[in-house]
């Protein structure tokens, strides 16, 4: 598996032309998800698969729509201060590799120190089954707000980049519908069956986040994932319409708003901030509270800012095309 | 609510920014950030008296105790990084508001707004946190804003310099995650100070020696430390004036409380000062720092472009007080970072209001710019005489002590160069008298002088800002006595 | 659990990774891009419903029956549709068969404007 | 069995540098933020790695398993992932504009047109 995605990285140097590269990032992510199961990291792995090999590519492919996907051959001269750039730090890690715990022991200091404690008592403080999710939304929930920060940082500052300068957001410049699109009829006939059951496993997985592998994170990229399929069959006006760019933009911000303000909730009930237990008279259904309320602010902001960064790339492409 | 008090200055722009992005007119968006910053400034006041009082407070998020949650925990070094970046945060958006409304289209500026809330909360949270990977968190919060707000430079060439702040960014902070990780690896715990406690034991590994190495370089390409400061100069002079005032002021000064947290804290000054030639390598980067960013600032044609370049050479007087290793070298150089974002946001504020009204800030534009705008230069000189350290002002107050120090070590050639450093910044903020006041106004029939001096609002941030520099140059107790504070908590335990 | 079952479930398996072996094969050594997308297409589609169905074969537990056989189902929509698209796509984009010779390109009289 | 206990982490070393060298070798701005994201991903490699626990299981708490992977580096990992593709779409966007006001994403064509302007 480790080799493969060598080959992977190998390939994407040798490979002049971006498409090819993209096609070969979105291998390297559905790569390494396939490796973090092995690892046991299945949250990881799903989110890896959604993120690495899904939106990421996408948002690569959208950028090469805009400016196109030609690479300039690099400089033979340029590559002597890369080479000992990275061989210099490739060294050092190496050098920091040997003396560390060896891989897999169940006696490393990280697995004996501070994780011990998630494994063994969160059935009992917490009361779900999925470690990770306890970890992320109640014992780090503070790491996961500020995660949820980030990405609506990256919302701001993807607006902040492409809006036009039209009213509030997206091009409403409404253009006709691409000509190419409309023999599209196979596609749109399926998609129309599958973006539903999309949809519907967004929120599967979006509340089963406790028992099994899953959560906000990761719905959230699965709803944004169908309305961007819905986006690309049937056109930027389309999808706009169903779904407006201001209404998303609002969204964005609310997800944010309903995770800080559950962490607030808590603050008035005297506790600390994102302290669940105050949030319920017994302190393990405050804990389910709380995280069902955060995971949902998650959800929502997450969706909302991929489509909104969708809808930004989307509507460059457009006002390049007229 | 006293005890929620650790959290509040970070806790308001933060969950401020995204309630900011609902308000739609851009004007309700600035005065409410206003409000915002100003509340996380009083937040943070009342936390350094507090922290002055009770020593050091902590604060678990969630609930969750320290090694299993997230901890927040506040000595002296923290709540006077924190009151600077707060300040400096509420008083530049005070004054923000005719510069942003100039350079700032209009559909973009609430978005603005969320944006430098969002990295104020960032540059807090970093300054807050005692949890190793949180501080990656905000550090990347902060960032992902700072390359948006200086994306919006109206110069296409802020574009390519955000884009290349983007990825020596992220490099920098990819490296801290791998140092991060190296030390989660030997030790199970994130926490800081349970870092320090459990570290000892493995110090002596190379996984250890690689970490910190990786979290060095990592913040150094934050701190813009002199091989690493190349992105720097090009952010710095095409960002919009206001977001370089706030940069400034603040984001190298809390990388510097990283490096400092870093090197003192979790690896403890035993390690990374004295085990290993960091003491060397520090100081000699300082001093190369400080002369490579002199010398181009002299020369440089656009004084927005020079006043970057001094900021790489300030930098480096601030990295030879820490690789000093001293009690005196932390707190002459904790000192300057105080003094120092007080300076250069009076510099870049002062700036920013020529730019407004000149719409550029190179010393042919600026010619004559005494007699036209002779507050804004006013204030402008009284920065840069603080800047050379002139007596009076507060960087005397920081030379002096980073003089003393390096004179306690018995290094006298460092005594000299640091002097030396001080002289070549007098040839620049000379040429600058020279162009504001000797040489003759550029145009001066066609602009009535009364027009220009800039509008009230940013005057009266600007004038606050310089007078701060003459009275922490007078009454020095709030930088020395809290930067000395903190320098004896970071290090008392180890040196005598 | 019968042995019975875990034969019919190996065999499914090693047909399911054969038929994907020589979809790759075909993707490798095919002369042109609609040939290519003929082999994988093809392959893949049964190969999976062949991997899925042994795996079905193997599990016991409710749950993981009815997921794989919905992402079965899932596969039997998605994979020729991809194909299809692929297709398409190339052909808006002006890729054209070769014939058997693997040089002159066919000419079709519908496509030219 | 002693070479193989690293084998992990070397091929992170390798990957990370992989990376690395793409980000500063390569001057298309668009392949600079692809090896960005090797980068970043190698390092998440890194940090599951050291969460693995030899015959451990997935960390979701079933009834008579004993044993289980390391839940902390999944949820600092999650967490990464994120600031990944928050980071990606940002520089993406930059890149856009960039080719919007240069008319190219070549670093070298950029750097001249700068110098002459």
């Amino acid at each position: 598996m480790l080799c493969l995605l060598v080959a992977t990285a190998i390939a994407l140097i040798a490979v002049r032309g971006l498409l090819a590269s993209i096609m070969l990032t979105s291998v390297y992510g559905l790569l390494s998800a396939s490796f973090f199961v092995t690892m046991d990291a299945v949250d990881v792995a799903f989110t890896e698969a959604a993120v690495g090999a899904g939106v990421s590519p996408l948002l690569l492919l959208l950028t090469v729509a805009i400016v196109g996907r030609r690479e300039a051959a690099s400089n033979a001269r340029r590559l002597v201060v890369p080479l000992l750039l990275v061989t210099v730090t490739g060294a050092l890690l190496i050098i920091g590799t040997l003396d560390m715990p060896s891989f897999g022991s169940p006696d490393a200091p990280a697995q004996t120190h501070v994780a011990p404690r998630y494994l063994q008592q969160s059935g009992d403080e917490i009361g779900i089954p999925n470690v990770v999710t306890s970890v992320l939304a109640s014992y780090r929930a503070y790491d996961t707000l500020g995660e949820v920060l980030v990405i609506f940082t990256a919302g701001v500052a993807v607006l902040l980049a492409l809006a036009p300068a039209g009213q509030g957001g997206s091009a409403r410049a409404e253009p006709p519908a691409p000509e190419h699109l409309a023999p599209h009829t196979i596609l749109q006939v399926v998609s129309k069956l599958l973006i539903p059951f999309m949809l519907l496993f967004a929120f599967y997985v979006q509340f089963h986040g406790e028992y099994g592998p899953g959560g906000g994170f990761q719905a959230g990229v699965i709803f944004a994932s169908g309305i961007i399929l819905y986006g690309l069959l049937y056109g930027l006006p389309t999808v706009c319409r169903v779904i407006p760019p201001p209404v998303v933009e609002v969204l964005a911000a609310v997800g944010a708003l309903i995770y800080g303000l559950t962490g607030v909730l808590s603050l008035l009930a005297g506790k600390n901030f994102l302290d669940y237990s105050a949030l319920a008279a017994d302190p393990v259904t405050g804990q389910h509270i709380g995280i069902i309320a955060i995971e949902l602010g998650v959800g929502i902001a997450v969706a909302a800012v991929i489509i909104t960064i969708y809808y930004a790339f989307a509507g460059r492409l457009h006002t390049r095309e007229d | 609510m006293l005890s929620q008090l650790p959290l509040l200055p970070v806790l308001l722009p933060l969950l401020g920014a995204p309630a900011c992005a609902l308000l739609r007119r851009p004007l309700a968006a600035w005065v409410f950030s206003c409000a915002v910053s100003v509340l996380a400034l009083a937040a943070a006041i009342a936390l350094l008296a507090a922290t002055w009082q009770q020593g050091v407070l902590s604060y678990a998020l969630g609930g969750w105790a320290a090694p299993w949650g997230i901890e927040y925990r506040i000595d002296l070094l923290n709540a006077l990084v924190l009151l600077l970046v707060s300040a400096m945060g509420a008083a530049v958006l005070l004054g923000a508001r005719a510069s942003v409304w100039r350079e700032i289209p209009e559909h973009k500026r609430t978005l603005f707004f969320v944006a430098y809330l969002l990295c104020l909360a960032g540059l807090l949270g970093i300054a807050a946190t005692g949890d190793a990977f949180n501080l990656f968190v905000f550090l990347e919060i902060s960032s992902l804003a700072t390359y948006a707000l200086v994306a919006t430079g109206r110069d296409r060439r802020a574009l390519v310099a955000a884009y290349n702040y983007l990825v020596m960014g992220t490099i920098g902070a990819t490296f801290i995650l791998i140092g991060i990780g190296f030390v989660y690896m030997l030790t199970g715990t994130l926490n800081m100070a349970d870092l320090a406690q459990r570290l000892p034991a493995v110090g002596q590994s190379r996984t250890a020696f690689a970490a910190y190495a990786f979290i060095v370089v990592g913040v150094c390409l934050k701190l813009a430390l002199f091989p690493l400061h190349l992105w720097l100069p090009g952010a710095y002079t095409r960002a919009p004036s206001i977001v370089t005032v706030f940069l400034a002021a603040t984001a190298t000064k809390v990388a510097l409380y990283v490096l400092i947290r870093f090197s003192f804290t979790v690896f403890q000054v035993e390690y990374s000062i004295l085990a290993l030639p960091l003491e060397t390598v520090f100081v000699v980067l300082g001093v190369v720092a400080v002369f490579a960013g002199s010398l181009v600032a002299v020369f440089e044609p656009d004084l927005k472009r020079g006043l970057a370049y001094s900021s790489v050479a300030q930098v480096g007087y601030m990295v030879i007080g820490v690789g000093l290793g001293t009690v005196a070298g932390l707190q002459a150089s904790l000192i300057h970072l105080f003094n120092h974002a007080i300076m250069k946001g009076t510099l870049f504020m002062a700036l920013a209001a020529v730019v407004l009204r000149l719409g550029g800030s190179t010393y042919a534009q600026m010619q004559g710019v005494g007699r036209s705008m002779p507050i804004t230069t006013a204030c402008l000189l009284l920065g840069g005489l603080s800047l050379i350290g002139v007596p009076g002002t507060a960087g005397f107050i920081s030379k002096w002590y980073l003089v003393t120090a390096a004179a306690d070590r018995e290094q006298w050639l460092l005594v000299l160069l640091i002097l030396a450093g001080s002289l070549l910044t007098a040839v620049y903020i000379w040429r600058l008298v020279e162009t504001a006041y000797l040489a003759p106004r550029q145009s001066p029939a066609s602009i009535a002088p009364r027009a220009l001096e800039a509008p009230a609002g940013l005057l009266a941030v600007l004038v606050v800002l310089a007078l701060a520099n003459i009275y922490f140059g007078l009454d020095t107790r709030l930088p020395v006595q809290t930067a000395g504070g903190a320098a004896n908590g970071l290090l008392a335990a180890v040196l005598p | 659990m019968s042995t019975l079952w875990l034969w019919a479930s190996d065999a499914c398996l090693l047909i399911g990774s054969f038929l994907l072996l020589t979809g790759a094969l075909g993707f490798l050594r095919f002369p042109d891009f609609y040939a290519r997308i003929h082999a994988c297409g093809v392959t893949e589609t049964l190969a999976t419903g062949f991997v899925l169905l042994g795996l079905l074969l193997r599990s016991d537990d409710a749950m993981p029956q009815v997921k794989l056989v919905l992402i079965l189902l899932f596969v039997l929509f998605s994979s020729p549709t991809a194909s299809h698209a692929l297709a398409k796509a190339a052909w808006n984009a002006g890729v054209r068969p070769r014939d058997n010779s693997g040089k002159r390109r066919v000419s079709l009289p519908h496509t030219d404007p | 069995m002693d070479v193989f206990s690293y084998f992990n982490y070397w091929v992170v070393v390798v990957l990370m540098m992989l990376g690395f060298f793409i980000v500063i070798a390569r001057g298309n701005l668009v392949k600079k933020l692809i090896g960005l994201n090797i980068f970043q991903t190698s390092v998440f490699i890194l940090y599951i790695s050291a969460g693995k626990v030899m015959g451990g299981a997935a960390p979701i708490l079933a009834d008579g398993v004993e044993l289980y992977s390391n839940p902390l580096p999944h949820v600092l990992i999650l967490t990464a992932i994120v600031v990944g593709i928050a980071t990606t779409s940002v520089g993406l966007a930059l890149v856009v504009r960039i080719h919007a006001a240069y008319g190219t994403v070549e670093e070298a064509d950029i750097l001249e047109q700068d110098a002459t302007c």
